[in-house]
């Protein structure tokens, strides 16, 4: 083990920890909103709604991120219309093109796990609601989104670590986070191993945080299902 | 070349070489859903069996294996694979080098991958399942395995599909990353077409709408799992 | 001018599939009007009410609330309501006690009670508190406030049903077997607050199996067989000489 | 250990230098260039395509036993492989948009011969005034991203691509406004791109870039270098080489 | 030598949290015995039921079946079974009929009912499947074989799940308010079910608010109050003169 090559490698990518971070807090965030939009669209009723939302899903949950973002990045640059469109300052980005595939990616994902999760809310509670006049969103923020929110949040807390390593593909398109430099790093030296296991452990780590934050927040929301805790006398 | 021509299957076009990746990339996708199903199941039991040992056997499982990147991991086991295949040959008085075959080690790879995704349905899934029936099942002296496999095992696929088919989606685009191991499977072959060709549009739009053929074929199959599984649940969503 | 019928339900009728439930059901309620509705256990009794409310989409027929029809529309060859606010508006002022309960899960039972009043109607949460630790008293869990319905026991659970559709103060309740899960002392406890319910005026639809409540407590007694209302009259007519045989038959099994 | 079949990659995907045909077998430069040395060194010779990404560990975990893919002499690679002489040496160059205010810059159409590591040479301080607050695209982890941020590090914007051929995209697409590369590279580029691109400045040659490209070969095969080494010198003596490599790049890419 | 109880339970204790649910119950049943447990709401009769077949683990107590105790060990400050072979073979042989039924609502009401013959018990298919269909029809539904659990009226499903005990044709059967949903007429036919089954020997144990029931067809009568079994007798005894003043008051209102 070369530690003191392990150490100056680890410092190295640890620079590009902010852009990975950042990508990662973007389009989470972004892409959560738009699978919420995509799902109400997807479940509400309107056949139109309902159709695009399928096709949505379909798209981006059918490909490659790795397409997506290259026909995001390049393809789109190519019509003349956009290049001289009001959004071309902003596409122009490379870390704008990077956040907006990734959260549309995420988004069609995401939108097909808290559809599962309201498959899973037991209909009689919805009757409940429904029978004191609670429908739209009320029933849903009141009622169907608590249950349906954990029942989905195993795998939405997957979705969310997949992201984290989803953002390693905007190297791609020329935003250098910690895999872009980690590879750029390996074809200086050519010790794969070594730079990936340093990327590997801080993936890791990132990843071990946001795991631990769900498994709170699940934790939390079991309190339904768990046993009475002892000495909880009101 | 006119676009007809490039994706023709002639001998100047590139359709009968892209189909067979597409096989390729199904093929692979497959055999790893499968290994990831058997090791997901175990973990998810594990992590749900509230022993202790077992419990933290699982987390370190699924923590490993979803909070590392997918490339390291194949890289692991294809070449760390090779290494220690090699070792064993030698030390049994093979000269030279031996190896994992792509085809295995990419699906063993991203089986293991998905097994880590997997575990997280199943276990989301069971917990879904209405407690009161699995007293029912206990109560007539159902063991264990027996309430597992005619209570619990119907209940949780039929909670568990939706997961299930993202797994399958990403399992089938993890099976992507298998094209550093040299497997000619639908990613590298379009990158292969687009780079000998030059037009690297149109091979990565193709070979985006033969991922989308495959998804729609497995989607057509997890929808009529999914409404065969819910004819009998009552849908309460549908309605005002 | 005549008074407005509270509820007035004209030929109601509703298939599962082949299977014929309703067939033509018609019934009217006035305020304070206190409905016992009988019958065989598949006859059909849950799916009447549960298309008084709109919970079940009746095939066809009419429901009017207060002088209101609630109006409906055809669309992809289904019967649907055509506008979901009335829908909503309606539901609003009709309680609901349903035979499974159906509470929420995820909810503790006072946020159960409190849930209608606060987040439909809007009232402020303390005042709707203190109301909710009232009714919980009212039937006899005033210390399970904090509890999760998974940790209740079946009549508490039906007590914090009960509780929770009072907690809407409907002008009109629709009650489902209310008092199945439920011993006879309670079973007096319930009955009592339903009678004090029928003197402030409440109108009430009761599907139940307590004769008892019928004779008693009701004002009227409706008997339903094979998705049709069999007879229907006072008490007094009911259970007296002039009952259809079905009727005699039903209660004799309970007079033996 | 006798050689007596040696399995070659290449990528499979770097036009001209190798690709693919549509009928999967495997066509250019190199593959032409395999047959022959092949034939030199008595061997019988396996060539199977792979990535790019994986190919010198694949190579050192005995994967296959040659790498062909237009693959650089470096310092740094010598670390993990071992090379034999060098087959190709190709200059290197800018490339703009035709219409571009920066097409036709000073010295387009000339050579420059640089050492390595060299800076402040004339003919590429011009340039670099011209390109003063541009941006430059250029691929990363090569020895021209090396020579770029030597030269324009602090006047111009550099950005960095993982291949040659999204920058080439980029390029045309206006992102950025110009590019450095292997000018062989380019030329055939400069065909896919139907006349959109041209060279800009002159063509930068000489021991800067390397002793050119080389066969890579596990450090302990060093016999088999040796006899591909043997190989290399007589096609390039007897003109194998300058002949294939006009047949592909139409320019003799033979290092001298 | 002393007949072996088919049943003995022994100051079995269960705690909820701070909650003292049991507070110390014993009780022995004989082959043929019916006993009828009554009590408040909440006052812990489905936890005693529960306990019984191990669903609920006690703090402490013991439980025997036919003379064979369920072992219990001590594991991490809890009370759990030695073996679960040991309780999955004494459940077996325990009927239980839930208070909220807890059909599989992935079943057919058919394939709920062969479900312990076929799988537990692993008797040949095609006979449960024909006793299931005469078991159905004696609970009234049999034209209900092909439904799923979620289209069933309440009534309907509480017979179904009252079919399913009865088809494993266990020595001992516990029902937990084994009538709360029918009507007068299912309940007299349900009880004549019961009665058949106590003729034939079967031991059961009936948490019921039916007073009809506990006079007419049980022949001890258990009255729990707070965890502990209050008082215990003949049915004679517990409606005579003789009952306690709590048990007194209890069925008061039933009497009103
Ligand atoms: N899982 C649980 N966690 C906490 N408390 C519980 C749990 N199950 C039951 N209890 C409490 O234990 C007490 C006894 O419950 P149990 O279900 O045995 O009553 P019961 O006699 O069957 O009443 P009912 O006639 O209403 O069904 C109740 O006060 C209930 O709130
Ligand atoms: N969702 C459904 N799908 C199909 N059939 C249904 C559905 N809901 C009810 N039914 C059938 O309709 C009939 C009437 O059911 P309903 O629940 O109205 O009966 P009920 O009078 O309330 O009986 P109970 O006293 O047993 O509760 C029953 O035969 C039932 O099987
Ligand atoms: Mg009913
Ligand atoms: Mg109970």
């Amino acid at each position: 083990m070369d530690i003191e090559f392990l150490s100056s490698t680890m410092v190295t990518l640890l620079k590009a920890l902010p852009v990975t971070l950042a990508l990662f807090a973007l389009s989470v965030s972004i892409g959560c909103v738009l699978a919420l939009v995509i799902v109400w669209m997807r479940v509400g009723g309107n056949r139109y709604l309902a159709g695009f939302a399928k096709g949505y899903i379909f798209v981006f949950r059918g490909s490659p991120l790795l397409i997506q973002m290259f026909l995001v990045f390049y393809g789109l640059a190519q019509f003349d219309f956009i290049r001289n469109g009001p959004l071309w300052p902003l596409l122009r980005e490379p870390f704008v093109c990077a956040v907006l595939s990734l959260a549309l990616c995420t988004a069609g994902y995401s939108a097909e796990i808290f559809r599962g999760g309201i498959r899973s809310v037991p209909p009689r509670e919805i009757e409940a609601a429904r029978a004191i006049g609670m429908s739209g969103f009320l029933l849903v923020r009141r009622i169907i989104a608590p249950i349906a929110l954990r029942f989905a949040l195993p795998a939405y807390s997957t979705e969310v670590v997949l992201m984290m390593k989803s953002t390693s593909l905007a190297s791609l398109v020329t935003v250098w986070e910690v895999t872009g430099v980690a590879q750029r790093l390996i074809s200086h030296t050519y010790r794969t191993m070594e730079v990936f296991l340093c990327a590997a452990i801080i993936y890791l780590v990132l990843n071990f945080i946001v795991l631990q934050a769900m498994a709170l927040l699940e934790h939390f929301l079991s309190r339904h299902l768990r046993a009475a805790p002892p000495a909880a006398k009101a | 070349m006119s676009t007809l021509e490039l994706l023709g299957f002639g001998s100047t076009g590139w359709g009968a070489l892209l189909l067979v990746a597409a096989g390729v990339t199904l093929a692979v996708t497959a055999v790893a859903l499968l290994i990831g199903a058997v090791l997901g199941a175990i973990v998810a039991a594990a992590k749900l069996s509230g022993n202790r040992v077992l419990v933290f056997l699982g987390s370190v499982y699924t923590t490993i294996f979803r909070g590392v990147p997918e490339l390291l991991i194949i890289y692991l086991i294809y070449f760390g694979g090779s290494s220690a295949v090699t070792a064993i040959g030698q030390a049994m008085g093979y000269e030279g080098f031996l190896g994992l075959p792509s085809f295995a080690a990419g699906a063993l790879a991203v089986g293991i991958i998905s097994g880590s995704y997997q575990a997280e349905v199943f276990r989301g899934a069971y917990l879904a399942v209405a407690r009161g029936e699995l007293e029912a099942a206990s109560a007539i002296g159902m063991s264990r395995g027996l309430r597992f496999r005619r209570i619990i095992m119907p209940q949780v696929l039929r909670y568990a599909l939706p997961g299930f088919g993202n797994v399958w989606q990403l399992s089938l685009k993890d099976s992507a990353l298998i094209s550093v191991t040299g497997l000619a499977e639908l990613m590298r072959t379009s990158q292969v077409a687009a780079g000998s060709t030059r037009q690297y549009f149109l091979f990565f739009i193709v070979g985006g709408a033969l991922y989308l053929i495959l998804t729609s074929l497995s989607d057509q199959v997890f929808n009529r799992a999914e409404r065969r599984a819910n004819r009998s649940m009552p849908s309460a969503m549908g309605q005002v | 001018m005549p008074e407005v019928p509270r509820l007035s339900v004209r030929d109601i009728r509703k298939s599962f599939g082949a299977h014929e439930v309703l067939r033509g059901i018609s019934l009217e309620a006035r305020d304070g009007d206190v409905i016992s509705v009988l019958g065989a256990s598949g006859s059909g009794k849950s799916t009447f009410l549960r298309c008084i409310n709109l919970l079940e989409v009746a095939d066809s027929g009419e429901v009017w609330v207060d002088g209101e029809q609630i109006r409906m529309v055809q669309k992809g060859g289904r019967n649907r309501p055509a506008s979901q606010k009335q829908v909503d508006h309606i539901r609003a002022e009709l309680g609901m006690v349903f035979q499974s309960f159906n509470l929420w899960s995820h909810m503790t039972i006072l946020q159960n009670v409190i849930e209608g009043p606060v987040h439909v109607l809007k009232r402020p949460r303390a005042e709707c508190v203190e109301e909710a630790h009232a009714l919980l008293k009212k039937v006899g869990i005033g210390d399970k406030a904090n509890a999760y319905p998974a940790h209740l026991s079946g009549g508490q659970q039906q007590r914090a049903a009960i509780a929770r559709a009072l907690a809407m103060k409907p002008k009109l309740m629709l009650f489902d077997e209310p008092t199945s899960a439920l011993d006879p002392e309670l079973v007096g406890e319930v009955l009592r607050v339903m009678r004090a319910l029928a003197e402030e005026g409440t109108t009430m639809l009761v599907v139940t199996h307590e004769m008892g409540f019928a004779r008693n407590v009701s004002n009227r007694v409706a008997f339903m067989r094979e998705g049709l209302v069999d007879s229907m009259g006072s008490p007094q007519e009911m259970f007296g000489a002039g009952a259809s045989p079905a009727f005699r038959q039903f209660i004799g099994h309970f007079q033996a | 250990k006798e050689w007596k079949t040696v399995t070659i990659t290449l990528e499979g995907a770097y036009a001209p230098w190798n690709m693919t045909n549509p009928d999967g077998t495997l066509g250019g430069f190199e593959p032409e260039l395999a047959k022959v040395l092949c034939e030199r060194a008595k061997v019988e010779c396996k060539l199977v395509a792979s990535d790019w990404d994986g190919m010198i560990p694949a190579l050192n975990a005995g994967k296959f036993d040659i790498i062909m893919d237009a693959l650089s002499i470096t310092d740094e690679r010598k670390q993990v492989i071992d090379f034999t002489i060098p087959y190709a040496a190709t200059p290197a160059a800018f490339a703009t948009t035709k219409d571009n205010a920066l097409a036709n810059a000073a010295g387009t159409g000339t050579e420059v011969r640089m050492d390595v590591g060299q800076t402040g040479v004339k003919e590429v301080d011009a340039l670099k005034e011209a390109f003063k607050g541009k941006t430059i695209g250029i691929q990363a982890a090569t020895v021209y991203a090396k020579f770029i941020y030597d030269n324009f590090g602090d006047t111009a914007t550099v950005r960095e691509y993982k291949t040659g051929a999204d920058r080439d995209i980029d390029l045309q697409n206006g992102r950025i406004d110009l590019g450095f590369d292997d000018s062989v590279y380019f030329q055939s580029a400069f065909d896919a791109a139907k006349g959109e691109l041209a060279f800009t400045g002159p063509q930068i040659v000489g021991p800067i870039w390397g002793a050119g490209e080389g066969l890579g070969v596990r450090k302990s095969d060093t016999d088999l270098r040796d006899m591909f080494s043997a190989a290399i010198k007589s096609a390039l003596e007897d003109g194998t080489v300058k002949t294939l490599s006009e047949k592909w790049f139409k320019t003799d890419v033979s290092p001298k």
